[in-house]
Parts: C-alpha cells; structure tokens; sequence
C-alpha cells in the first residue's frame, strides 16, 4: 500500500461522472483506435448516427431522448471491463461490446447485473441459447449460422453435391477465429467434403507461408474469419496468387469496403456473408442525411455511411431501439429499465411491415426473437464485390442455416457451460 | 518538525536491519496498511474495484515479480505476458480439475508452477546477457501463448479457447466467478499483495537478495567471491516467475474471470509491467507500488477528465492519452532515471532535514 | 524435378523474400544502435508514421483535420490535391528529417551518458508518443498506398517454371511476389548506398568513428550530437522505405507498427552492430520460418511464425552469445 | 568454520597451502603464460611481480580458477583441482580483490561486506522468504563478524553510502573488506594500492600484515611498488612474458640478473 494510491483515488472519485436519469441510455464500447481501429470506426458511426435520427426526427424513443456513451476499448478485453464498470451505473439498457474477447469477459458480469447484452454477429454462439444465457442476445445470426451459409453457398453453386471438394478455411487465431471449426467439421462429415484449417496468428502482417500453402493445395473453396489487417493482407495475397477470388468467402467481418479495396480492381468477385443489406439505397439514409449529416451531428466525417460496417452499426441500433419501443410497449413505460429492455428483446419482432415503416424495407432478414431462442432463425446472405463499381453487391436472399447440425452444437456448448457455471436455467413458457 | 531521524538510535542489529527504520516511517505503513484493509473495502464500487483496485493490485504483484528479476537480478525480461498467462492457465486447469481446493491454494500453486516453467526459460540467462537476453525471453512470450492457444487441453476443448473462471468461494464469500462482491475480491488480491510485497522484501533484504544484487552489479566478481550464478539466476527467475505466475492468476481469476491468451496476456502486457518498474524504480519495493499505481492511474485519470469532463471524442482522448504516457515516460526518465521510488527517497530526505536544508 | 522440391525451393525462395522485409526494418535498428548505443523500439512506429505522412501527403489530407473539427466544429478534411508519388516521399524524408532533429533536441539530448535500458525505455515511450500523435495527425483508419510499385505473381516466371516439374505431375510454376523482388532490389540498393556513404563520404567516415569508439570521435572534434540528428535521419528514412514496402502489401495502418516485434529476432541473430548481420540475419530468419511452418508447421497446428523466429534466435544465442556477426564479448576482471 | 577453512585446517603454518605446476595459458594463440611453476605456504606474504602484461593478473586468475590453462595443474591444500567454477574455489577459502575495482556498484558498504559473507550463509529460500526466525539469527551472527571488519579498516561512517559514491581510496578498502569478510585462508590482492598516495598506501600495508597477523590468513599479492613489495612480502615470484624468471626471498630477488634485466629492459634474445 502507498499513500499515492490514496491520492489518486480521492482524485478519480471527485471525476466520476453522472449521467442525466432521464434519458435513455446506450452504451457503445468501441473502438476508434488500435490494431482493429479501422473497422471499429465505421460501426461506432453507424451505431451513434441512428440514434441521432431518432432523437432528431423522433424525438427520441417513445418520447424519451436516446442517449448514447462511447467508452474506447480498443479491442482490449481489460478497457472492455473498464468500460463495463465505468458505464453501468448509468442504467444502460443493452450493452454492444462490438469484442468476443470482451463478450465472454462480460457474459456472467451482465447476466448478474440483470442487464441485457447484444452479440450481433459475433460473441459466444451458443449464447443462442437464451436458457442458459438469460441476459445474451445474438440475432439475427451468429458464426456457426455463418459457416452453414457458406457452406450451403457453395452446395448450391455445385448443384447439392460437394463430396470430396477441398475446403480451407483460414482464421484469425483466436477465440473468434475457431468459432466455426466445430460447425464446419460436422458439416464436411454430413457433405463429405474436406476441411484444412489454417491458422493466421494476431495481427496477420505477413501470411506468405499460408497463401502459398494454398496455392500448393488448390483448395476448390477458400473461407476466411479474419478481422483487421489480416483481411487486407488475405485478400491481397489471394490476389497475388491468382486464387479465383468467387471462390473465396468471407465471414461477415472480412467483407467491408476496408478489406477489399487495397487490392484494388483484381479483387472484383470476392464474397463476403452478411446479415443485412449494403449500400445507401434506402430512404432512412436520406433521413440521415438530412438530420445528422448535413446537421453536422454526425459521428463520423459522414464519409462512411452506407458502407458496410457502418450499415451494420446502425443496424445494430435499429435493432435496439426497436427492442426499447417492444418493451415500451410490453410494460406500458416510456422510462424503462434494463430489466425491460431484456423482455423487449426477447419479444422482438422484425416484420417487413416494421422494416418498411423504417424506412429500411428488406434491410434485414425477417426474424423473431423467443424466450428459448436468443438468435432468432440465423438468416444470412450472400454479398460480392464488385471491384469496378466500388461497390459491394447482395448476390443472395436471406437464406437459413442448417440447423439439424447447429442446434445439437449449440445445446452441448450451453449445456457444458450451464454446468460448468452452475447456471440456473431460465424457466421459458 | 516531527520527522526526524536524530534522537531514533537502533541498539540491535535487528533494529538495524527492520524495513522501516524510523518510527515514523513504520506508523505510516501501519496506517496506510489499516486503511486499505478496514476502511477502504466498505467504499469500494465495483467500477472502483475492476477500473482501479484490482488492476493495481495485481500489476503491483507482477511488478514486484518483474522487479526482482530485473531491478535486483539485472536480468531484462519481455517474458512477463507468457508468464502471466502460465499463471493463468495453471489457475484454470486447477481450478476445474479439482473443484474443492481452496482458490487460495489454488493461485499458490498456479504461482509454483510458474516457477517452475520461469526457471525453464532462465536457462539461457547464463549465457546470454543484455538485450540478447531481452529479446531472447520474447521467445518465451510468443512461445507460451501460442502454446496456449494451440493445445485444447489448456482450455478444456471450448469451442473458442475462452476461458472462463467458475465461481469460487472463501469463507462462505464468492470470491471468483459474476457473484463476487467488489470487497471481496479486493481484499483477496489485496491480502496476496501484502503478503508477497513482505517476503519480497525479506528475499531482498538477505543473502539471496545481495547475491542477486551482486550478479546485477558485475557478475564475474560476484561469481569469484564465491555467489553461484547458476543458482542466483535461477532463484530469481523462479521466484519472479511465482510472483508473476500468482498474478496472472489473479488476473484472470479474480480480475478478468474470462480470457483469450493471445489478447489478454500479448506482448503489451510485457512492455507494459517492465514500464511500471522502470517508472517506478528498478531495484525498490516501493517502486514497483508506484510505478503500478502510476501506470494504472493515470490512463484512468486522463480518460475521465478529457471524456467525461471535457466532452472530447473518445478516440482524440486516447491519442492523445498515448501522447501523453509516452511524453511522461521519456520525462520521467528524463527528470529521473531511478524512478519515482528515487524522487520519493529525495523528498523524504529534503523533509527529514527541513527546516533546516543543510 | 518433382513437384516436391518445386515447391521446397519456392518456399526458401518466398522465406529469402520475406527475410528482405525484415532485415529492411531490422537495418534501421541496427543504424542507430552503431552510433549511439540505443537500441530504439520506435523503429516500427517510425515506418508506420512515415508510411502515414507519405499516404497523408500524397492525398492532400489535412494534418490533425480530426482535432480541428473536433474543436472547432468545421468540417475540413483534404486540401484537395493529389501529389506525385516522388514529391511525397521527398516531402516525407524532410518530415523525418525534422523529426530526427527534434528527437535529438527533445529527448536523446537530455539522456546522454544513460544507462542503455533506460535509452531503451526512453524509444518506447517515443513509439508511444508517436503512436498516439501519428494517428491524431493523420487518423487511424486505413490508408491505401501507391506509389506505383508492382504487385502480384510474377507470371514470367511461373511460366518459365512451369516446364521444371515431372512429366504429368500437377504443378503450377513458380511462385514470386513482383512488390517482394521489387523489396529486395530496394534493400540492395540501400545497403550498397550506405555502404558507399560511410566509405566514400567524410560524415559517413564520422559515422563509423563514432560507432567504433565515442570518445575517440569525440576527441578528434566529431561533433556526436550532429552525428545522431544524421543518424537518425537515415534510420527514418529506411524506417519510410520499410513502411512503403509493408504498406503497399496492406495498406498503411496501425499493425505496421508490429512489425517492428519481427526484425528483433533477426537483430539478436545478425547482431546489434552488424548491417550484413541485419541482411543475413533476416534472411535467415525468413527462410527458417517459412521451412518450418511448411514442414513442421501442419503437423502442430500451424501458425508457428510468431515464435519460430525467436526459438531459433534462442537457440542460436546459446551458442554464440554475441549473435553471428556481433563484436565478441571477451570477459575479464 | 565453513567448508575452506576446514579444508586447509590440516595445513599447519609454513607447510605448503598451494602448488602451481607447468602451468601455461593462452589466448587464441596469445601466450599469457608459460610453464609457470610455484607455490604458496601457510601464512606467508607471496608476492607476484613482474613488468606490465607479464602475466600476473592472469595468474591470480588461474588461481581462483576464472581462467582454465590448457597445461599444468593447481594443488591446493594437498588436493589436485579437477575443473571447478570459481564461486566453488571461492568456498574452499579463497578469497581476491581486483585491479580494477570491482565493488558491486549500486549496493552499499555494508551490502558489499556482506556479499562477501556469502560463503558462509546458508539459509534456505524458504527461511529467507519467512525471514524471522533462521534468516534473521543468521543475518544477524554475519552483521556482527562484518562489523568488526568494518571496525578494522575504519569505514564506520561510510557504512551505508551506496559504494559507488565513495573516493577511489575507500572503495579499495571496501575491496579489501568484502574479501576478508570471507575469512580466506588465501588472500589474493591485485594491486591493492595503484593509484594510491604514500599514505594511503602505508594504511593499505599495515592492513594487509594485520591481516596476516590478526587472522593468520595467506596472502598472495600483486604490487608494483617495489619498496612496498620487498618490504611486506616473505617471498616472490617474478614473472616476464609469461615466464617465471626468478622466486625467492627479497633479498635474493634483488640480486637476481633475470630479474634486473626485466626490470631495467634488456631485450630478450
């Protein structure tokens, strides 16, 4: 013990912030700096942008001012929790750490504070689950629903049969990264194709050995979880190997504008997943145009919008805010809690009609959200860029996954954790 | 006035030799020692404990480890991280292979077993010297965590290679896992710190601490003044492993309650506890507290006020947070390369004469 | 020839290609710690910051336009123009140049006669600095850039390969990266560069005076203070050469900075004083990683690059304490 | 009593404590030393001299086995050394300080001292972890036998002075200090007294035949005073390129041709 720490405490407690209680709080972990700052960026925008609108056009959500906090994580799951602890007394409403490192840190940390938390696309898959994982979201689709895309966009592409073709499936060498080698190893059992996995350890600067790997192997499809400069570089050495590049697939991470454009034009035909559509072509960019860009409110330089990770931030907050008006509206109050919005979001329903009111028709996939399922149907798409337009391209509906093989994954991975956590299970009508 | 060495005569050796020779000195740390264990857990929030307390705590452990092998010893390590992460990985498979060990005995061990793997990678310390030695120790760094990461058996063959800390309790008080009240695991980390600081200080203070003192200082005229290197490196390597094995256990346990190797115990974290000491003071106890404190507090300190009270965007805040610890850095080596233990020293010293400068 | 040793032969020949982007890096460390002793972690941050300014420059991007806004709420961002790829490097080596000197007034001036961990310590809260100032100046998303050099398979040469594999075996050419040959043409020239200016030029004889004996240069009126600022100048200008190279491979963002973590193996194996040691040193390096993970690397589960290097770094120092071309330590009392 | 001092504690005064035999060393092809012979009795001064890079610091090096000749052997207390580390010839009771000082910087005086002790501590990590109890009894019994050193060399005040501040003089007598703290039964001094005034130097010599009387310790000394060294040893050794040229009494040392010649520089044919 020193008498420093005693000074800096009294110090710190006299900076700790408050936040208005009316509002309606928000809280965005993002990251704008570090090794995978470039992708936080964008999404960060996108998140904080929506929320803008409503409060600009609408007013808010039911009335009550949206207000959103940005806590800087830099993808490090110790400022995550820094950022957990700094923000939660604050009554936010759902959490969106944008991290699995830092979902995974925060899973038992949310589920005993009683505050919801929204994994889209990412986090622990089996969070699915919601019996086991009470306060966990991850609609509308989650890696394990990515592999079974990707791997039915490749059935599909062979007519239903892909009996001895050669997968590989290059991944960041993390916790995110081998998320979907389970899945796609129960897969290549159920079509009969061949899976090598290979590794691209943190941050992928230098991925010569593997791409000539890949080059010697001819693999017929390529799958890759990568995020960060690992995408930049994957793809580039793709290029440089002359790889067929639609025969390379992407999980929803390795398919923004970032990853593709260094490669400039030989990387026209790269595939990327994806949950939700691309492109600005929608009349609530119009709506943000007006009241946040050209208000000058927006997050960002307003350079962004409609590229795919900030759609994908400002889908997230679509998704929440319309998880707030479900739970408005279940428990009669404008001011709800975090306790509410955690029934808001297990009552979501996505309808076109909703959508379409939105201004966002066919924007996602069409989805609901119950008690036992925290991942709604995990509908996905398939999207291609097209180099010469600068622009990404869906190539595909929203299309299901296969859930014979995942939902036996998913229970076994919950279960495992139910018990090993000694979770009691949520009791589902 | 009343901070005075005259008049404080020792009549034993034993005296002599105590770690706070003035009777001031010793009140101070009775009292600075009651508060952090009877009054502070009784304010203490859980942002207080996760943002600040903890991360203090068990930096200040690791510091301590690193600062032996480094301050006292003389042998540069970039290790820490991969240690770190043996500790933790220790702590995870002992913890869930036997569920009803105590956690106390749990984070002693994961600290033994570190040791262990520490004296492994200080093999080649009695060869290599300097910043080959340095850069060598990477090796360990990079080594461990992809070993981590690699094997499933480390992580029990979760889908992710997470691991998560299952709930653990001492005295009917949940000291690991979402259920742990902020005091609790405060006074945990805290009790370890305490009693690890005490024995660092006693290792120190002794033969073994002279020796390795000696090899810091010119090691061929220790070894020919009869101090086995072989066992002067080792012991330290061994014992900063422990205490830096104990840490990561801590940190994950404790602290994090869920990690990835890779991010959670990378290179960062080695650059990161080697800064602590450094701006702390190689070769202090007290330094390795500060220099923890130091790095520890003042990201905190910088975020709240150019966030949260000037309002500024969180990413111009963190720019602008690295500009600023890395111009303290090279200014406090500037102003002082001893560290903050040696300005510490110099004030008490300007206060034990004053006010009376000569 | 089969297949087999086709394609051993293109990974050695990928391995000696990457070892040219490491010993590029490690030959910026290696330059500064000849002349004054310090072993500078900024390196990495360095080639990053110079591949920023070089992007930021050419693009006409507006220094520190996110801080402005910010404060001022304005919304500027590009002058507007779009600059030649030579009148931007040449922009960016007087941007080093400066930055050479105020290192040199701001920090290292104030550290002389410091112990070398402490100059060690006093580079990485420069990296730290830089870090944060480099991306406050320029932003920290992703920068493409192009200074029109060649990238891809070079298709001559797998054509002209294509013939070497057995009759009937499946064998598709040789594999080369053109931004890789370009790479190694570039390092040879800048090593036979420096070379000829410590040889031919009376600073470069300054140089090697000072990298042999301090005082002696000292005492022959070497100013040592002048001979850091051109140190410095030249690290910072392989640090840009370095940050090209690995930019255009990835485009130009935070991660470059990592690369500095991949030239220390080959500095501990070439030896801190060594500029052949630096270029055998990558070299090696290159080529024993990329053997290791092709041959071992799939039978323990890959990714083995990260710490293959500096296992064999180890290994090696073992041996030979001093690194392969490092001046030796002899011992005495 | 620790492990040397009871090794040599069959060797009665006069009797022979150390033997060199046919010993030669080189560097890479630099020859430091040639077929060297001699030894070293009981409780005598043993001087060793000989112009600049005659080989005599590599000699003392043999001795506490820092260096390892290519040919001869070192008896000592009647056994042949078989390929030991210098800090286990350290425990068999030789202790040496150095030509150009090699205190342990950043420590202080007191801390030098007692590194010296080092040979005779035992306690465990354990204990030291623990420190109350054997550790702290231990520390305590070593405090006391340093502090007469202390005593002895008359450095009472500079005792917790970190040694790097001290003056060139005092940190030559802290030298001397660590290496008695050692209770040697063979003292190796290399040029205690270069670079030292006339008083000094006089202080440095009653300390080292203090040392012989008061603790009956063997000292083998390198010095370049001449006076001083005739004055103070019981034999010498001399030594030129590597090469023992003359061993003896003072007296018969001074009336040595070889000798002169080397000291005069003769060329050698």
């Amino acid at each position: 013990m020193n008498p420093l720490k005693i000074v800096g405490v009294a110090l710190i407690t006299s900076l700790a912030s408050t936040a208005a209680m009316a509002d309606l709080v928000f809280p965005s972990l993002s990251y704008r700096t570090g090794a995978y700052g470039a992708n936080g960026i964008p999404f960060a925008d996108g998140y904080a942008d929506y929320f803008t609108l409503v409060n600009e056009r609408d007013g808010g959500i039911g009335g009550i001012p949206a207000k959103v906090i940005e806590c800087e994580t830099g993808y490090n799951t110790q400022k995550g929790v820094e950022c957990y602890e700094s923000t939660k007394g604050e009554n936010p409403l759902v959490y969106q750490p944008l991290s699995t490192g830092i979902t995974y840190q925060l899973i038992p940390k949310v589920t005993a504070d009683g505050i919801p938390m929204h994994t889209m696309g990412y986090g622990r898959t089996s969070a699915k689950n919601g019996t086991v994982f009470s306060n966990v979201f991850n609609y509308p689709a989650n890696y394990w629903d990515g592999a079974s895309h990707a791997i039915n966009h490749i059935l599909s592409e062979n007519g239903g049969d892909i009996k001895g073709k050669n997968v590989a499936l290059v991944y960041h060498n993390s916790a995110y990264g081998k998320e979907p080698i389970r899945t796609l190893n129960e897969l290549s059992a159920k079509h009969g194709f061949k899976l090598a996995e290979v590794p691209v350890d943190h941050p992928g600067q230098e991925q010569k050995s593997q791409w000539l790997q890949i080059r010697r192997t001819r693999p017929d499809y390529v799958l890759m979880w990568g995020w960060g400069v690992m995408n930049q570089v994957a793809i580039q050495e793709a290029v440089n190997i002359g790889y067929p590049m639609e025969n390379f697939i992407g999980i929803w991470w390795s398919g923004s504008e970032n990853d593709v454009i260094p490669a400039g034009a030989k990387a026209n035909g790269y595939k990327a997943l994806t949950f939700h559509a691309v492109g600005s072509d929608f009349p609530v960019f119009d709506d943000i145009q007006k009241h946040v860009v050209d208000a000058g409110k927006a997050a960002g330089a307003g350079d962004q919008v409609g590229t795919v990770l900030y759609n994908r931030g400002m889908y997230a907050a679509m998704l929440a805010v319309e998880a707030a008006k479900t739970a408005q509206g279940i428990h009669g109050t404008a001011d709800i809690n975090a306790a509410q919005m955690r029934d808001g979001m297990e009552a979501l329903v996505m309808d076109a009609a909703k959508m379409e009111s939105l201004g966002m028709a066919g924007f996602g996939p069409e989805f609901t959200v119950d008690c036992k399922n925290h991942g709604g149907p995990g509908l996905g798409a398939m999207q291609q860029w097209d180099a010469g337009a600068g622009e990404w391209k869906l190539i595909s509906d929203f299309e299901p996954s296969d859930m014979e093989i995942i939902q036996p994954l998913i229970d076994e991975d919950s279960n495992a954790f139910a018990e090993e956590s000694k979770i009691e299970l949520q009791e589902c009508a | 006035m009343f901070y005075r060495q005259a008049g404080d005569f020792k009549t034993t050796y034993r005296d002599d030799i105590q770690t706070f020779p003035l009777k001031q000195d010793r009140w101070g740390y009775y009292i600075v020692l009651a508060i952090a264990f009877l009054v502070v857990p009784f304010f203490i929030n859980d942002y207080w404990t996760s943002a600040v307390m903890l991360p203090f705590l068990i930096y200040a452990i690791a510091s301590l480890g690193l600062n032996i092998l480094t301050g006292y010893c003389g042998q540069v390590s970039l290790g820490t991280g991969g240690f770190l992460a043996v500790g933790a990985y220790a702590c995870y498979k002992i913890m869930t292979a036997f569920p009803d060990l105590n956690i106390f005995i749990v984070v002693l061990l994961s600290g033994v077993i570190t040791a262990a793997v520490g004296m492994l990678f200080g093999i080649p310390s009695l060869r290599i010297k300097g910043f080959y030695l340095a850069v060598a120790t990477l090796a360990a760094q990079f080594f461990l965590v992809w070993l981590f990461n690699k094997v499933p058996w480390f992580y029990n063959n979760s889908a992710s290679g997470q691991i998560s800390a299952p709930e653990r309790s001492m005295f009917g008080f949940a000291v690991t896992g979402p259920n742990a009240d902020a005091p609790v695991r405060y006074l945990f980390c805290l009790t370890f710190l305490v009693l690890l600081a005490w024995v660092a200080r006693n290792l120190t203070r002794g033969r073994l601490g002279r020796s390795w003192m000696a090899i810091r200082d010119m090691d061929i005229a220790a070894e020919i003044i009869g101090v086995n290197p072989l066992k002067s490196k080792l012991s330290a390597f061994a014992v900063s492993s422990f205490f830096i094995g104990v840490a990561g256990a801590l940190f994950f346990s404790v602290y994090l309650g869920a990690v990835e190797v890779g991010e959670a115990f990378g290179i960062t974290q080695s650059f990161l506890v080697l800064f602590m000491i450094i701006i702390g003071g190689l070769g202090s106890i007290f330094g390795s507290f500060a220099g923890a404190a130091f790095l520890v507090l003042v990201p905190v300190l910088l975020k709240n006020i150019m966030v949260n009270w000037l309002g500024w965007p969180t990413d111009i805040a963190v720019h602008i947070e690295f500009m600023v610890v890395g111009g303290l850095i090279v200014l406090f080596l500037i102003a002082e390369p001893h560290g903050l233990a040696q300005l510490w020293r110099l004030a008490k010293d300007k206060f034990l004469l004053w006010p009376f400068p000569h | 020839m089969s297949p087999d040793v086709l394609y051993t032969i293109e990974v050695i020949l990928n391995g000696l290609m990457a070892g040219v982007m490491y010993s590029l890096v490690a030959l910026g460390f290696v330059l500064i710690f000849k002349a004054s002793g310090i072993f500078n972690y900024a390196q990495g941050v360095m080639a990053l910051f110079a591949a920023m300014t070089l992007v930021g420059i050419q693009n006409g991007q507006v220094p520190f336009s996110h801080l402005i806004n910010a404060i001022f709420g304005t919304h500027i961002h590009h002058f507007g123009w779009q600059l030649p790829a030579i009148v931007a490097i040449l922009l960016t080596v007087v941007v080093m140049i400066i930055f050479a000197i105020l290192v040199e007034r701001l920090v290292l001036k104030h550290l002389v006669n410091q112990e070398p961990i402490i100059l060690f310590m006093a580079t990485i809260g420069l990296a730290y600095f830089m870090e944060g100032f480099g991306d406050l100046m320029w932003g920290s998303e992703i920068k493409t850039l192009d200074v029109g050099l060649p990238q891809g398979a070079s298709l001559a040469l797998e054509e002209y390969t294509l013939k070497w594999a057995a009759e009937g075996s499946e064998y598709y050419g040789m594999y080369l990266d053109k931004l890789d040959m370009v790479a190694a043409l570039v390092a040879l020239a800048l090593v036979i560069t420096l070379s000829l200016f410590s040889q031919y030029t009376k600073t470069g004889r300054a140089l090697r005076a000072v990298a042999d004996d301090h005082q002696a240069a000292l005492s022959v009126g070497i100013s040592l203070r002048k001979i850091w600022v051109i140190t410095w100048c030249i690290a910072g200008v392989v640090a840009m050469v370095a940050g090209v190279m690995w930019g255009s491979k990835s485009g130009v963002q935070f991660s470059l900075s990592l690369i500095a973590l991949k030239a220390l193996p080959v500095l501990i194996l070439g030896g801190f004083t060594s500029i052949p040691g630096a270029i055998i040193g990558g070299l090696i390096i290159g080529v024993g990683e990329k053997l290791f993970e092709y041959s071992i690397g799939p039978l323990i589960g890959g990714a083995t690059e990260n710490w293959f290097a500096y296992v064999l770094a180890l290994f090696f120092l073992v041996f030979r304490p001093q690194g392969l071309f490092g001046d030796k330590i002899i011992e005495r009392v | 009593m620790n492990y040397g001092t009871k090794m040599a504690s069959g060797i009665e005064p006069g009797a022979e404590l150390l033997r060199i035999e046919n010993i030669s060393l080189s560097f890479g092809g630099v020859k430091a030393l040639t077929d060297v012979s001699f030894d070293i009795q009981r409780g005598e001064v043993r001087a060793i001299i000989g112009p600049n890079g005659a080989g005599k610091s590599s000699m003392l090096n043999v001795i506490n086995g820092f260096y390892h000749p290519q040919v001869g052997e070192v008896w000592y207390c009647g056994e042949k050394r078989k390929g030991i580390k210098p800090h286990q010839i350290a425990h068999q009771g030789i202790a040496r300080t150095f030509q150009n000082i090699a205190l342990f910087k950043g420590m202080s005086t007191l801390d030098n001292i007692m590194t010296g002790r080092s040979t005779h501590m035992s306690a465990n990590m354990l204990s030291q972890a623990i420190w109350r109890g054997a550790a702290e009894k231990e520390e305590i019994k070593n405090r006391r036998y340093v502090e007469e050193i202390i005593d002895f060399l008359e450095i009472q005040s500079i005792r917790k002075t970190p040694v790097g501040r001290l003056p060139y003089g005092l940190q030559k007598r802290v030298e001397l200090g660590r290496a008695l703290a050692a209770e040697p039964v063979l003292l190796l001094l290399d040029e205690p007294m270069a670079g030292m005034n006339v008083e000094e130097k006089e202080d440095m010599s009653r300390f080292i035949l203090d040392v012989q009387s008061e603790f009956g310790t063997t000292i083998a000394i390198i010095e370049h005073d001449m006076g001083v060294v005739m004055d103070i040893s019981d034999r010498l050794v001399v030594l030129d390129y590597g090469k023992k040229i003359g061993d003896g009494t003072p007296e018969e040392i001074r009336n040595n041709q070889a000798v002169i010649d080397a000291y005069l520089g003769v060329p050698h044919e």
